[in-house]
């Protein structure tokens, strides 16, 4: 098992014709993932490296059974794709754009919840369930399959971490970009839910930063008596208050947005905390040893790699 | 994007709010002579337009009686820094008759799916100095409900009819926020003067800068302040790299908030201090896209050292090496250079930047052990 | 409330929109003289800004090579009357390369419990005068799909990388509506240029005037009005009654916008000829409300006789005859008033009007030709 | 029967501490209207002629078993009012407020239809079903129970129109000020599908004017096989093309928003049309003399006033 993504997905690409998207058919194809269809208006009739273009996602859909859509379009555009994906009957809309007005993502996040689609995005490299399939552009070999869910506020420290967690022979179930900006298509509290009900997911792993309230979602859940052993790295302890440090919600505005009082906020819920990268590995090492053996924790035997 | 007081205020007022009828004052050195003949009435407030925060207690803001002391006081405060920078502009406002000072602000809140309205009973202080004050989480602009922050309310404010004014100040602030872009509309203090009218005695609005492309103010305040930047710093803001400039002498090139963070973090832990965030991600990361980030740190006096760290996914590494190898060999300055590339194609950078004498290092922490060993010999 | 096309171009640029680059020049004598120095390229369009339609077939826009002909096009036109007025000021912009001429409008209609949008691929006319153009319906702005309108227009305009900007720019302006409580923008003609750039060659801005409480341009715009409307219009202003002047000489005082056209036709039914549309409904139903009104017919020469018709429901029949009772002893003017009140209350009516002399009418038809035959006996 | 209106509906006024909600109190409950409750945040505990004030719909919806509102605040608070009322569960809504911004109609016809509430305005003295209640500030001796169900977009003219019908001998089922505005919280549509179904009315008055496309509704229906007989009047023969007359909606824009496309329109579909007030009875009897005979038309037995 994974959360959300899995080699059963049969993804449209939004946008294929585009740089990015001709770059993603051949990529995630390669990883095994399930390229069905791609939408460009008004290039319908095409094909982009064997996949077939529609018009709209309707059109795509109804011939290609398409259920997950990945959209790559600019920034202006991208409301307007992923509305037309989730409204049209995509159980997973992942949208990775950077520079995405925060106006927008409430209504996605809004239209997400109307018409219970997942949601993953903005300002994300996407999802990856490793050795089943990848929707996003994080580099492949950097994951590897195992009991590990991840959670992660910002792109390229999840494939800095999970090379970590791959190099020390830790796999992972799912890893999941939740983003950089305050309104997120899946938050860290309902990643964590969806890994929690997944019986392949033994640990987590939540890279956060400065700034948000994301954290707060993930010393609730560490705290609860039947949550899965949880590391954290935190980063963003040398960040000064009052600057945006890229990311539109890393940014020290109160005491709590702070990083000594996210780490003891999460220490204090029992997370084996990193304050720091190089401490990754040795969290993770104490979240793991202290899951529950297998046979109590789950009715089936969950699949490892 | 924070805009000036005087300008979050005719934001507000194009909104309906009722802001003081306020002069504003260019940075102009003839300006402040002419400023006595536009004030009918005295005493005013002269306040320092600047960014940065807690203006109030630097002593940004004077009450006068008189023309002449509103000169001397507009001449002082054009000739005093706060943080980093002089006013921009003064503004000039009728000093309020303030009976009582509420906190009104409506910002983009993760936990509310949207926006949320903050309101505290007693304002004008710092709102994390005071009680816990009342959260409406909203939602989507349209998703306000005036009973909903009405019941909210009830238990902070037992004053009706002050409360209706509220909801319905509020009502205004969120839509004005949804309207015009906006992720935070703060007014502290929200004053209420004698007769129970509310006016926003100031007014703190950021903007979505990724709502340039459909507002054309946001649009044209970030062309400003590229404007008002130095040559070197509006290069790296053409390329959209996001740059915070920080005390110490390890420059950094990298990409990605997260992964910029945590390189500076572990700059600190290894004993070096970083020079900057400079997350040069969002831009083209090709030889065009980097050559200003090096432009800006070979330029600094600060930076003893250039870190470049970058782990790409989207992005090909062997791209990046190239680029590199371009940029060193175009590049005057002899500051030294430490690589870390890793991510997609890695494996074809160790003979790119070998071609040029560099050496990539497979570990962020060997690195960064490098520059930190190299920005201690600089010193 | 109807913008001038430069106001309304303001407020597309400020949406993100293209329009072109122009200049505005106020009604002033000096400042045509100033024109020429700020103009850099030839030729350009000189377009009078009158809120009144069909500008172009009355010749309101001119094109014009140097700026000896400019300065005489500008001088032209602001003396020119377009409808009943003159040009409020004149708008220089650089004659556009059009590759081809669209259709583009917003505009809040019942069918579509909202928004619609309207497109043509053939702009430039009246839009009723082609074929029947396409229409999406959206609803409450947040409700826009691209993909929706993109469906719409697929039959319609077969160039789809025009359509995808179509849609960009549909969006646009369904956001700007709602969010500055517009009602109609109409860009027409949307211009295409060379490189297939849209360019918002005319802009029809219309706003909702009961929004002026939180839009403070809204506001401005109605005081703009009253200011520019004679002395006597500005008091039925204040007061909001809402008037149009006909040609008739039977001057209606009125209540209820469906109830004063009624008697407008049954005016005209009759034989007569109302000299206006004139609801007092809105404002307060006394003697202040009502006061105003005679006062504005009583000064129009056109106007021979006043038919005064109110049925009221929330108003009170017995305070209005006092009021009529008050206003006739103080009025001066000797031109005869006829009266048909209903409603709430009307039992008392017939007194109060007997008590200075006048009859109330039971039917409106006994009141339509009494005024009809007074209006003819004047003549 | 009648339509949305009846003496079974238990009505709260919000704003009933104002002008128009005190009037409102004794002049609806006078003509046998059930007023329940009033709402006026911040009062709440206070009566106004013996009815008793709340802080919120939902305190004396609990408290009363209110079912209807009418709104009777400035039009800056009608938005948060109604919504509040509709929202919070009432099944019919009257705001009767001009001087609405278009936008907020909006927003609220949407939340009606969302929450399957019947709303009538803005714009609008309301709804009357003689004899039984009344929801509005109309002239109560204006009217009679009887066969002919009204709908009209002036206030004024409906009371006209229904006095000249009462003195004719011809009652009403329902009158349905639907309002002048361009979006209205019921629409001719929706009060003709009222109509159509309510076994009282037999016949219907439509009261319009120049401008907008209610009349398109009406002709629709009115040119159904099934249809009920409709007259109705169109006023505006003599208004200037371009010019707004008053209501919003009221404004020739366009060829079709035209006195006398509107009449063409209507006469075409069967509608007995009077073109001015002076035709609007004998146009009523015409229409009333094409229904068809009762044991036909009904299932059950109408009940007659």
């Amino acid at each position: 098992m994974s959360i959300l993504l899995d080699r059963g997905n049969r993804v449209l690409i939004q946008g294929i014709t585009g740089h990015m998207g001709t770059f993603f058919v051949e990529d995630a194809r390669r990883y095994g993932t399930q390229v069905v269809a791609g939408v460009s208006p008004g290039r319908e009739g095409a094909e982009v490296g064997g996949v077939p273009v529609f018009g709209s996602v309707r059109a795509a859909r109804e011939t290609t059974g398409a259920d997950t859509a990945i959209v790559f379009v600019p920034p202006a555009a991208v409301l307007g794709a992923a509305l037309e994906a989730i409204e049209g009957g995509c159980r997973l809309v992942v949208a990775t754009a950077d520079e995405l007005p925060v106006q927008d993502a409430i209504e996605l996040r809004a239209a997400a919840r109307a018409h219970s689609a997942a949601f993953v995005g903005p300002n994300t490299p996407g999802i990856i369930s490793p050795g089943k399939a990848k929707l996003g552009f994080m580099p492949s070999f950097c994951y590897g399959r195992g009991p590990v869910g991840v959670i992660s506020r910002s792109g390229s420290l999840s494939y800095e971490c999970c090379k970590r967690l791959t190099l020390a022979g830790i796999g992972q179930s799912t890893v999941i970009g939740i983003g950089g900006d305050p309104v997120k298509g899946t938050t860290a509290a309902e990643a964590l839910a969806l890994f929690h009900d997944d019986p392949e997911t033994e640990a987590l792993l939540y890279l956060g930063e400065i700034g948000g309230s994301d954290e707060d979602e993930v010393a609730w859940y560490a705290a609860r008596a039947e949550a899965k052993p949880v590391a954290a790295l935190i980063v963003g302890r040398t960040a000064p208050p009052g600057k945006k440090m890229g990311h539109a919600a890393a940014l020290i505005g109160s005491r709590a947005d702070g990083h000594a009082a996210k780490v003891t906020l999460l220490s204090d819920a029992g997370v084996a905390v990193a304050a720091t990268l190089t401490e990754v590995i040795p969290a993770m090492r104490a979240a793991l040893a202290r899951r529950p053996a297998p046979a109590a924790a789950y009715a089936t035997a969950p699949q490892r790699s | 994007m924070m805009m000036l007081e005087y300008q979050g205020k005719q934001l507000l007022r194009s909104a309906g709010v009722n802001v003081p009828d306020g002069i504003v004052v260019p940075r102009n050195g003839r300006a402040v002579e002419k400023i006595a003949d536009r004030v009918e009435h005295y005493p005013v407030a002269v306040k320092a337009q600047v960014a940065s925060g807690s203006r109030g207690k630097r002593g940004g803001v004077l009450r006068t009686e008189t023309p002449q002391a509103m000169v001397a006081c507009a001449r002082q405060l054009f000739d005093t820094v706060f943080g980093e920078e002089r006013p921009r502009a003064l503004l000039i406002e009728p000093w309020l008759a303030i009976e009582r000072e509420l906190y009104l602000s409506v910002t983009v809140d993760g936990r509310a799916d949207g926006y949320a309205v903050i309101y505290a009973p007693k304002g004008g202080i710092d709102i994390e100095d005071g009680p816990p004050p009342v959260r409406y989480g909203v939602g989507a602009a349209q998703r306000f409900r005036a009973h909903e922050l009405r019941h909210a309310l009830a238990g902070a404010e037992s004053d009706y009819q002050l409360r209706e004014k509220v909801v319905a100040l509020a009502q205004r602030l969120v839509r004005a926020a949804a309207a015009h872009d906006c992720t935070t509309i703060e007014i502290n203090p929200l004053a209420v003067l004698a007769g129970g009218e509310l006016v926003a005695a100031d007014a703190k609005v950021v903007r979505d800068e990724w709502a340039a492309f459909r507002n054309e103010q946001i649009r044209a305040a970030r062309e400003e302040a590229k404007r008002r930047a130095g040559k070197l710093l509006r290069g790296c803001l053409d390329m959209q790299h996001m740059y915070v400039r920080l005390d110490g002498d390890i420059g950094l090139i990298s990409g990605g908030a997260g992964m910029t963070m945590a390189a500076m973090d572990m700059i600190a832990e290894f004993g070096g201090r970083p020079a900057c965030f400079l997350d040069c991600s969002p831009g083209p990361t090709s030889t065009r896209g980097y050559r200003p980030a090096f432009a800006l740190l070979d330029a600094d006096p600060q930076v003893k050292v250039i870190l470049v760290s970058v782990f790409g996914g989207g992005t090909q590494m062997q791209r990046v090496a190239n680029s590199m190898k371009e940029i060193m060999r175009e590049r005057k300055s002899a500051k030294p250079v430490v690589f870390r590339l890793d991510g997609t194609n890695v494996d074809q950078v160790p003979a790119i930047l070998g071609g040029f004498g560099a050496r990539n290092h497979d570990r962020l922490e060997d690195a960064v052990a490098e520059a930190v060993r190299l920005a201690k010999g600089a010193r």
